[in-house]
């Protein structure tokens, strides 16, 4: 699946849900879905500016492909970590640098997250972008030299 | 319901609580973070627009003359509502923040010294933390912590070996913001006055829920908030002592503060004007003297009773969910509760109850090291004021419940 | 009248300027004090308290997030307002002359050091002296004067001789509150960065009157009051580079300006937070968002050529009095016009002007030194707004003709 | 005639005007009136602090009663100042001391002075009391000591 089949099959499956409290349950099913991250990497360095809860982020780059694990103190927060991942991971660095991210509007969450919530959503966005990047940045490198 | 305040009367004094969110009605219980303002303040902000607006002080015309009495008439209003001494002890500032800054920094230069100590409380805010530390690092004085106890309570014997003759000034809240515990204030400025050590008393949580007398309690300082006593936005009072205002330098330079300016030479002004540098916020002043006439009329002392009504109603209430408990447990507690419920997240809780309509605060409430001390990341805080009801205290209850129902 | 804007419709929004005193209707001519507010203003700021007060920041709640989002919005039109290059180069202050202190003190402790000099001009307002004062005598720096010619303008070949090696800043301001002149700041500017040498603009009377570009001007810092630009008592700007900005340790500290707190160590807030301790004025900064609204909405240019034919008017009519002389006759000159007449002291004109209905200032406009320079005990001082009309400024010249036949 | 008599004789001439311009002209007119203050005693000691003008009051004590001049840059000042001279000048210090001064607020001057120029008066009041007492004083250690 594309980023953006992904990101339809959620606003499908959002679309089903009628009031803020469907939307919620299935975001904390989302949450205690998320397969956790490594507690190795739980480190401060992978920890995520501008969050009440705090979030852990870790990538991987492997066959081309990057690869998030994430976590967070808070099961709200984890679901909507759940939902990005779900769009993001498994791509490639250029597909993910590229993306635009319509979903979070497209199911009406953003007018329900707090400002708090959304800047964390927010920093993880950019911090998922700025690996995709540095990997870019590696491969051209790599190649480069190669 | 107080015995003496008609509660459903008083709450059509403030529009926003009809307020609907997410189509709900709103039941406002942030009150710690800021309080909702009667229509009475509106409309004498309203009023001071339209009728007499102009900048006070050294103006020849009437508007000016005029704008000068109503600015000079909320500086008695709040110096009779402390009950100080004199007018003149009375500094607008914008808020607690500033007056303790302004204290931090002008007592400091007049009174720290290398190796001198400040003595502040394990449970303060972060605006009577960081001031010190900001100018206990200018001066290469210490910052040094009275701690506290499980329950949220100052240990007072620690108390009594740290005031050595080092420390040159004693710093504590009047009311905790995020545990709600009431404070010895009156054994504190004892204590330390017995050693000659001045006290500021952060009274932002303080100044709306009981009635403060400085020339009784013999506080050197308090710092307060207009927003949170149902007053306006940036506006603040800083109360000093005649005496310890006279020796200390200005904080801020410029128009109003000053007698004469030269080049070479400016002389300052007398007090308050020493410490009101600038356009003072005119209309703020104002509001906030309105706000206390509002206080005044329903009467601190019934003020009091209902929301300690309200407390001992949320209590029971909120003891009754299953796996809620209460951080900060003073016997001496203010009308607020701080709360976890079993592992959940406080912002996971805090924002199911928003979407329900429920205002409540979550995270630090700018206490991080309460937090540290607890080991958690943070409370859910529910912090009633007057207008709040048993109603809304059952709703808060009832969103609780349901919030655990979906998070756990 | 303009050609442009419709003055007497513009009158109604402005609902003080029917006000009676004496009886008389009110001519208001002391807007470089204080402006008055347009209903639109007033109506953002009764919205707020009634619609969505709440504290911002850190809030879980939906009143929270819809004030955080209008404080921010606040933010980001005063920076479009002046053209900054990001939002969080405004810094909310509470006016003029608290963003002056915040710079002197804290490039002061950034930049200063024994033998530095502070570069500020003849006509600077208090606010742009004294806090100067304090951080050089603070740091052991020298405060240098740019001096001025008796039409009150600035000695340019003075001020390239002035800046040396030695300077680490500039601060003039942008127009003369008491003189009316437009300072050459674009020149000034260029010549100081020449030597990389940052400069301060106080533009507390440029920024209601002029366009003010900062990317275009390339300055450093300007600062101003939303009081004097239509807006709430109380709230102020303070703009800065973000190199400075980033480059500069905090001023107050409190609640917002920080990351994380321990009695250890406490880690700042990214700008503009950094700069912003403590609850903000967000009624404040919501009314002077408001303020620039009605203010672009009119067009600065159509208020700019408005006052710029009221002043040619006042001029030419003024100039008819036997008399009276200018003080202050630069070139470049702002809508405002100081004067004396005859011998008579100028607190005695302003006191039957007042009699009359006419509301102008007297005195040294908190410029003490350029009253000293002129030899004068102070100035009557008119300052027109866009919404003054010719009418009034032939009642004030008539006013000024019946003063000087009872105090002559 | 007494402190009371002479305020009494103010307020009945200045119940005679009808508006302020008629209450303006004739304090002009005594400001001019003024007996000036001697050119040796316009010194920096004698200043008046809190007016937007300048005052200069200077005192002497002769034959048991204390004599004021004053003087101002300003016209409208003066003329306020030449009032309370008539009042209290050659009286006592104790009649000075305990003087109850009402004829500002009862000719209807005090709702027509700006803040500035009550200021200056309550100051001009305060000192000529001040200097009063001081001699009371004085008269007292030269009787203990007599
Ligand atoms: C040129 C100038 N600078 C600074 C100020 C001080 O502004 P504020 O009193 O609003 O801080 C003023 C206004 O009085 C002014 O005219
Ligand atoms: C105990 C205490 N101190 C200080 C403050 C700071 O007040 P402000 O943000 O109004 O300056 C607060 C409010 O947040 C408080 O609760």
């Amino acid at each position: 699946m594309t980023i953006n089949e992904q990101q339809d099959e959620i606003i499908e499956e959002f679309e089903l849900y009628g009031d803020w409290m469907d939307k919620y349950e299935a975001i904390i099913q989302l949450g205690k879905e998320l397969p956790l991250i490594d507690d190795q990497y739980k480190t401060d360095d992978n920890l995520i500016k501008g969050c009440q809860s705090r979030v852990w982020l870790h990538s991987e780059y492997k066959d081309g492909k990057v690869f998030f694990t994430a976590d967070s103190d808070a099961i709200i927060t984890k679901g909507l970590i759940s939902m990005v991942i779900k769009v993001l991971s498994e791509h490639t660095p250029k597909e993910i640098a590229d993306s635009d991210l319509y979903f979070v509007n497209a199911i009406g969450l953003n007018s329900h997250l707090s400002p708090t919530r959304s800047n964390g959503l927010l920093s993880m966005l950019k911090q998922m972008k700025a690996y995709a990047v540095a990997y870019q940045v590696k491969e051209l490198n790599t190649q480069n030299n190669g | 319901m107080s015995a003496e305040l008609n509660i459903e009367e008083i709450r059509k004094d403030f529009p926003i609580l009809d307020a609907k969110v997410y189509g709900k009605r709103l039941v406002y219980l942030d009150n710690g973070a800021t309080s909702q303002k009667p229509v009475q303040v509106l409309e004498t902000l309203d009023n001071y627009y339209k009728e007499y607006n102009s900048n006070v002080h050294r103006g020849v015309h009437l508007l000016s003359q005029v704008a000068t009495e109503a600015y000079e008439a909320a500086r008695k209003k709040v110096a009779s509502f402390i009950n100080a001494k004199h007018d003149h002890e009375v500094i607008f500032t914008r808020g607690t923040t500033e007056s303790i800054n302004l204290v931090a920094s002008s007592f400091g230069k007049l009174a720290l010294k290398k190796g001198d100590e400040v003595l502040i409380s394990a449970m303060e805010h972060h605006s009577n933390i960081v001031p010190w530390q900001m100018i206990c690092e200018d001066k290469e004085a210490v910052l040094k912590v009275i701690p506290m106890n499980t329950n949220g309570e100052l240990l007072m014997d620690e108390f009594a070996s740290l005031l050595t003759d080092k420390v040159k000034i004693v710093s504590v809240t009047y009311i905790s913001n995020s545990l709600g515990t009431i404070n010895p204030v009156k054994e504190i400025i004892n204590q330390a006055h017995a050693k000659n050590i001045p006290v500021l008393l952060d009274v932002a949580q303080a100044i709306q829920h009981v009635p403060i007398d400085v020339q009784e309690l013999d506080v050197d300082f308090i710092a307060f908030s207009g927003h949170k006593i149902y007053g306006p936005t940036g506006i603040g009072v800083l109360y000093g002592k005649e005496e310890w205002l006279n020796k200390m330098p200005p904080y801020q330079g410029g128009g109003d503060m000053i007698k004469t300016v030269t080049f070479a030479k400016t002389i300052y002004n007398d007090l308050p004007y020493k410490f009101e540098a600038g356009t003072p916020d005119v209309a703020g002043a104002i509001g906030l003297s309105a706000a206390i006439d509002y206080v005044n009329n329903l009467g601190l002392e019934n003020i009091q009773q209902a929301e300690h009504e309200l407390l001992k109603y949320a209590m029971k209430k909120l003891s009754e969910v299953d796996g809620l408990r209460f951080i900060g447990n003073a016997k001496e507690h203010a009308s607020l509760v701080s709360f976890l419920v079993r592992d959940i997240h406080p912002f996971d809780t805090g924002d199911i109850l928003d979407k329900q309509g429920i205002a409540v605060r979550t995270g630090h409430h700018c206490t991080q090291p309460v937090m540290d001390f607890f080991g958690i990341p943070g409370t859910v805080r529910a912090s009633f004021a007057f207008y709040n009801t048993k109603e809304e205290v059952d709703l808060l209850a009832a969103g609780i419940e349901k919030a655990v129902m979906m998070l756990s």
